[in-house]
């Protein structure tokens, strides 16, 4: 179907709202100083780390989510609609106000480090519970809608010619929700690697990219800040399009 | 031996109400009726897909089921050998054999060309070869079929209907096959239950369906295209100042119902014991493929079934006169 | 090897974010095998991390000592020693309306201008916010114009403020504000065009203690709705080891190097001199390390 | 399908990771504090805003998004992973240099401003504009794969049962789609509600609740920042509930 | 008038092939084909959701079109009224007319009770009739049915047929129908066209095409169970040691094939002009609702439709020795 010229205009529109600001960004760096920063040994590490925690999360929620998302898509329960709530939290809680709850269970005083001894906050990993709480959201959503799709005769089928409930997860489920497993993981991996509130108050240090960019800018202005932006923008940009390139070849 | 007892299910607006039902092992078991019937929803409960709100189902625990659903339930994210190769490859068959079985079943179905195929770029027919071929290939106890031929064309439908029957010669599993075509029921059932409205109003051999039909509606639906309704009094049924010979002696509102091909037409009164015996005129001849369909006024229109060859031979024109016979024993009575 | 480095935690005002990394440099060259971390934030928030979200952080340093003397003293912190100072100043852009025409004299007419924007920080938020209310009404006193705070502060509407310098530097730099006020040391970090003020309203001269009392705002308290006075004091920047902090011994020598000839130095470069003399409240719960400071002056 | 024991297992500690922060939190204010938090004009105010700015945010997102949402599942074009790569920018942008991006388009010197003489920072719309773009992305991607669902052959039967495409878009497309569109519309509207960073940058002034949390937690201290928090939390909640609940029915 | 001119669209495994067909305003036209053979797509082309890759399709456009998918598309966010209204509605009809024609049509169609139901909660059957009645009550001048009977039981299938019949007699819209099914192909349709592959064998009246099948494929899909090849010398075909006498004369290697029905038994050799007479014996009879399909050996295997009447009378049991009749001009030759 033909969508009408109008549909074509109020698009353009949104991508103009989301593009001019970004490329306004974009284009007040000039090549060569987007190119010094990319060889900036410092910028380069923390766009790396951050990367690297916001996958990190992805996995582990993955690993965890997967199951939820499963029981929540083919299960009725009492309370059902309470968790699904729950699990949306994250989305409308401020992420200062998350930090710093998230710091009150991995802190420092925390039942955790107590009896582990092991102290979170400050080590890539209390990077990767911030970013794993305000963007688990995304992935789980995703994935349940996903299951939900999915004829539960498929499975049923599966186990009646032999395969056990935990092989027809495997063999049939997860496969047939393949697409909406890649795209929630990509936007929560987007999701994570933005945030900002929620990981300088459980981690400072090692300083993720956007926590190095708000420094930069803080200590010495816009002129500083930029080349850092537009560098972690281009970087996730190519990563994106080409996990979403894959992510539909599927 | 597979069991319902008193199975009950309340779906709102429909309800499958309290069927009692026993297949043997090794039976073919049609569960013949109408669109809308509940069939579906019936195989779905000795699935074990849906649970009865009350009655028990027996007998299909830890047995190895074939299912195959009248919507094929194909994975599409498998081609057709990874599907047919599906049962296989999850009991750990070593890869030389399941080869070789995929490769034998889709040869007797036809698909071997189709195996490198995806799903979402196959017919439905094909589609569904496939999915018999997918249960097929794991030899299963029990087979649940629904509708496995429905969107079949009739000679691909025939092929297959001869397989699934050489199947069940050789290896005798319990089949339970659900259809609407009562040709395939008579042509496959070693029994046949007729599903009407979630109600199980016949269970009996292919033979006894047929030749006597339980009710109008199971009448109608088997292909009886002379039913009438009437009252009946001393084996007399008078319709539209006829008498038709009934073998019930007496009934203040009963059906009838005679077969079209039970009927015989002749030029002149054939004298037989045949009870029945009417001249009639033709109204027209509607040419089927094996057979015409000959409407004859006798005061009431009647359907009769004749050969190529007696229609060649007989002056059946629009409007000639012709003679109707048929025996009291071809007339079924029922009453509602 | 690797394991026996040491980790230092500081935690400090956002403005001494430049001199403090400098600091942190040349504190690791002299100490190898001790590895500094910063964080910089508003020097509240720098203050809460402590006090409630146990930050185990050895070093604390305030753009204000007095968040140090009402906030960490006495439960988180024993003392608060004055380090450095600053200075008010305005800042703006080449693109700032009249930026060719504004100067130490005529300031508060160009912004009072229709056409211009200015902006500073919270005043409840930020130091630098209650300061900048502090210079207007020293302004008020120094160019005698009665109303002049009244009308800097009507000119100044509410979506000009911003929590924090940083902020405000944003709105600056993408063109949304005009001028802001704010400390010298961040002017000349960020490498703005600035206006020096006079020292009867920079805030800077302890010379001028006497004079900045005449002023003072009054902020919300500890509790909201309670409130608190503050007056006019030339900007002092405090420094502390907490007491929870996590390795006080390094804490303690950082701030020796601070302290230190070296340490002063760093800051004079940056647009803060030090304080002379030193001052510091509670002496006698010093570390004795820290106590040699205050002696030889 | 039965979920293994081990799927419950996974995903309560999922739910665990969500709940134990939040609840600490919740449960650090006595109810007499959430209470007179209630009746505070100040948090009630801005909670309002918030949800309000967030709300146009959406519908602006609504009317403009669908459209482009629409385009993108059912056209291909050269360029389109790009535009898809577009979108999705605000996802990993870090939400300080999204403020910054968005304060010189829509700021002072804006041409927007230049020619409508509007100034647009510090107002309720600057936030909605804030809100918008972080949040923009989760709306269209739902929309984007509801609308992929659809077999275009719907839109074709209504086609040749007389419709024009405009109505067999509004008659057939958009109700069909209407659960992603709802689902779509909430995790946006939540996503703007907590939206720090960029709105911050935007408008300090009107103060949205996360700002006003902001505030309080580093003026007054957690003691006072919590109560808000859980307010913010505990009203977002209930509404999201709410909300769910009525999409799931449709 | 509805043109297709080399009409060409290639799917990768699969081809439309330059495929011309002509159907007259008014006419009721038949696309008969086995499973997997192009109907639907070609369907899909004239209904404007594919286009040619070569070719042109012409006499569609701004005609109504009622198009009715074998998977039905049924409007799954309205309920039966609502999609059958679905049309009228966006005429801005008045409701009370909307009311009337939608009660209307689905009397005619036997769902009138379920108007109220939810897309979801409807059987196979019960979802075709409402994509039936949707397209129908728009009045539309060209029907595209793609399979519209195939999920129906028997007799609601002829019922169908009949409301189709009787809406074209009336009405007289162009209809294409896509059907696999050869008896319904034959009842319905004004011309049939035979497609086989994505290519249009054969576009004929129904007489011709059942009568003439134009190759050994047709001849098996349209329900010729006497189908045998070899060499033809001077008329006469042989195989095992029998010679079947053809109208053809002369052939290296071509096929022949005899309807069932066309084949008479009798317990001695008739005295007729028939060429083709043989001895055999009975292999075995199976019953059919409508006749018995009774197996010879006559050296081949024949296959010989009879009546239950004949099949009472003449001693048919297996081993029985018969013979068989059947005259030249029944004898169809096709060379592949
Ligand atoms: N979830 C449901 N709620 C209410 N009614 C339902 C539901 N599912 C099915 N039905 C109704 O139950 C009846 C039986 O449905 P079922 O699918 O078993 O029919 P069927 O005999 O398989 O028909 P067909 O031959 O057309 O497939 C139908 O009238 C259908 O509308
Ligand atoms: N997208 C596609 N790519 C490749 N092959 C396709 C595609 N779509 C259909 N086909 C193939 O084209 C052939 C014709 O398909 P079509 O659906 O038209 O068959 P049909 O005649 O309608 O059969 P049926 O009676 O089973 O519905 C089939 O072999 C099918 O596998
Ligand atoms: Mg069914
Ligand atoms: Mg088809």
């Amino acid at each position: 179907m033909k969508a009408k010229p109008v549909f074509y205009f109020l698009g353009t529109l949104l991508i103009l709202f989301i593009v001019i600001p970004v490329f306004r960004m974009i284009f007040s760096v000039t090549p060569q100083e987007a190119g010094s920063a990319l060889m900036e040994k410092e910028l380069m590490g923390s766009v790396l780390l951050t990367l690297r925690a916001s996958l990190w999360a992805t996995l582990i929620a993955l690993v965890l989510g997967i199951p939820l998302s499963f029981i929540l898509a083919r299960h009725h329960f009492f309370g059902k609609k309470v968790i699904e709530g729950l699990i949306d939290i994250p989305v409308v809680i401020p992420h200062t106000a998350a930090g710093i709850a998230l710091l009150m269970v991995w802190g420092r005083e925390s039942v955790f480090t107590k009896i582990t001894g092991i102290s979170i906050p400050g080590t890539e990993a209390a990077v990767s519970i911030g970013m794993l709480f305000v963007s688990l959201p995304f992935l789980i959503n995703s994935v349940k809608e996903g299951f939900k799709m999915i004829d539960v005769r498929y499975e049923k089928t599966a186990v009646s010619l032999g395969a056990s409930p935990w092989k027809a997860f495997t063999s049939v489920s997860l496969p047939m929700a393949k697409k909406s497993i890649i795209s929630g993981s990509i936007m929560m991996w987007a999701r994570g690697i933005s945030e900002f509130g929620a990981v300088v108050i459980l981690a400072y240090h090692p300083m993720t990219a956007p926590v190095l960019i708000f420094e930069r800018f803080q200590n010495f202005g816009l002129d500083y800040a930029a080349p850092a932006t537009v560098v972690l923008i281009l970087i996730t940009l190519v990563i994106f399009v080409i996990l979403r390139a894959v992510g539909d070849k599927q | 031996m597979i069991h319902l007892d008193k199975v009950y299910k309340n779906y709102g607006d429909f309800q499958i109400q309290d069927l009692s039902l026993e297949v043997g092992t090794g039976e073919y078991f049609v569960i013949l009726g109408p669109s809308g019937a509940g069939k579906t929803l019936l195989l779905e409960m000795m699935a074990g897909l849906e649970v009865p709100d009350s009655g028990h189902i027996n007998g299909l625990e830890k047995r190895r089921i074939g299912l195959i659903y009248q919507d094929y339930m194909l994975f599409p994210h498998m081609n057709v050998f990874e599907n047919i190769a599906y049962g296989l490859t999850i009991r750990k068959e070593d890869k030389q054999k399941i080869n070789t079985q995929v490769q034998e079943v889709s040869q007797q179905l036809g698909i071997a060309g189709l195996l490198s195929r995806n799903i979402h770029t196959l017919s439905g027919g094909e589609k569904q070869r496939v999915a018999i071929a997918r249960a097929m290939v794991m030899r299963p106890e029990v087979y649940l079929l629904d509708e496995p031929t429905a969107a079949l064309d009739l000679s691909t439908k025939i092929q297959i209907q001869r397989m699934i029957l050489e199947l069940h010669k050789k290896d005798q599993p319990t089949v339970i096959h659900v259809t609407h075509d009562f040709e395939e029921a008579l042509a496959m059932g070693d029994r046949i239950g007729l599903l009407f409205s979630g109600q199980l109003i016949q269970n009996d051999t292919p033979e006894k369906v047929f030749n006597h039909p339980v009710s109008k509606k199971a009448a109608n639906f088997l292909g009886y295209k002379n039913v009438f309704s009437g009252r009946i009094k001393d084996h007399l049924l008078n319709i539209n100042g006829i008498d038709i010979t009934t073998p019930e002696k007496q009934a203040e509102k009963a059906y009838i119902a005679v077969r079209s091909n039970d009927i015989i037409l002749s030029k002149a009164r054939l004298e037989s014991s045949a009870r029945n015996a009417f001249s009639g005129r033709v109204i027209k001849g509607i040419k089927r493929t094996n057979h015409v369909e000959m409407i004859v006024d006798i005061g009431v229109w009647l359907y009769v079934d004749i050969t190529y060859q007696s229609f060649r031979e007989m002056p059946l024109d629009p409007g000639s006169r012709i003679w109707v016979t048929f025996k009291t024993s071809a007339v079924k009575v029922f009453l509602h | 090897k690797k394991d026996k480095q040491q980790e230092l935690l500081v935690i400090h005002a956002g403005s001494l974010a430049v001199p403090f990394k400098h600091m942190a440099d040349e504190f690791m060259k002299q100490y190898p095998d001790i590895t500094v971390q910063r964080e910089s934030a508003g020097s509240r928030t720098c203050a809460r991390k402590i006090t409630e979200l146990n930050s185990p952080a050895d070093v604390m340093a305030s753009a204000d000592s007095a968040v140090i003397q009402t906030l960490l003293i006495p439960q988180y912190a024993d003392y608060c020693i004055d380090f450095t100072t600053n200075e008010m100043v305005i800042m703006h852009t080449k693109r700032s309306r009249y930026s060719d025409v504004i100067n130490a004299d005529n300031w508060s007419e160009v912004l009072l201008r229709d056409d211009v924007w200015y902006g500073h920080s919270d005043p409840n938020a930020d130091p630098c916010g209650y300061r900048t209310m502090l210079c207007w009404k020293l302004a008020e006193m120094h160019y005698e114009k009665p109303g002049l705070f009244d009308e800097l502060v009507k000119g100044c509407p509410e979506k000009n403020i911003r929590p924090k310098e940083v902020d405000l530097l944003a709105l600056l730099e993408s063109g949304e504000l005009d001028y802001i006020f704010i400390y010298r040391s961040v002017a000349e970090q960020h490498r703005g065009e600035l206006i020096l003020l006079p020292d009867e309203i920079n805030l800077k001269s302890s010379e001028m203690t006497d004079l900045y009392k005449q002023v003072s705002v009054e902020l919300t308290g500890k509790k909201p709705g309670e409130t608190i006075v503050r007056t006019g004091a030339p900007m002092v920047y405090g420094i502390t080891v907490p007491k929870t902090a996590a390795h006080p011994e390094l804490g303690v020598k950082f701030v020796s190097f601070v302290l230190s000839e070296k340490g002063q130095k760093i800051m004079e470069q940056n647009g803060q001199p030090e304080i002379i003399p030193l001052r510091v409240d509670h002496f006698e719960k010093l570390q004795k390390e820290l106590k040699s400071f205050f002696r030889k002056k």
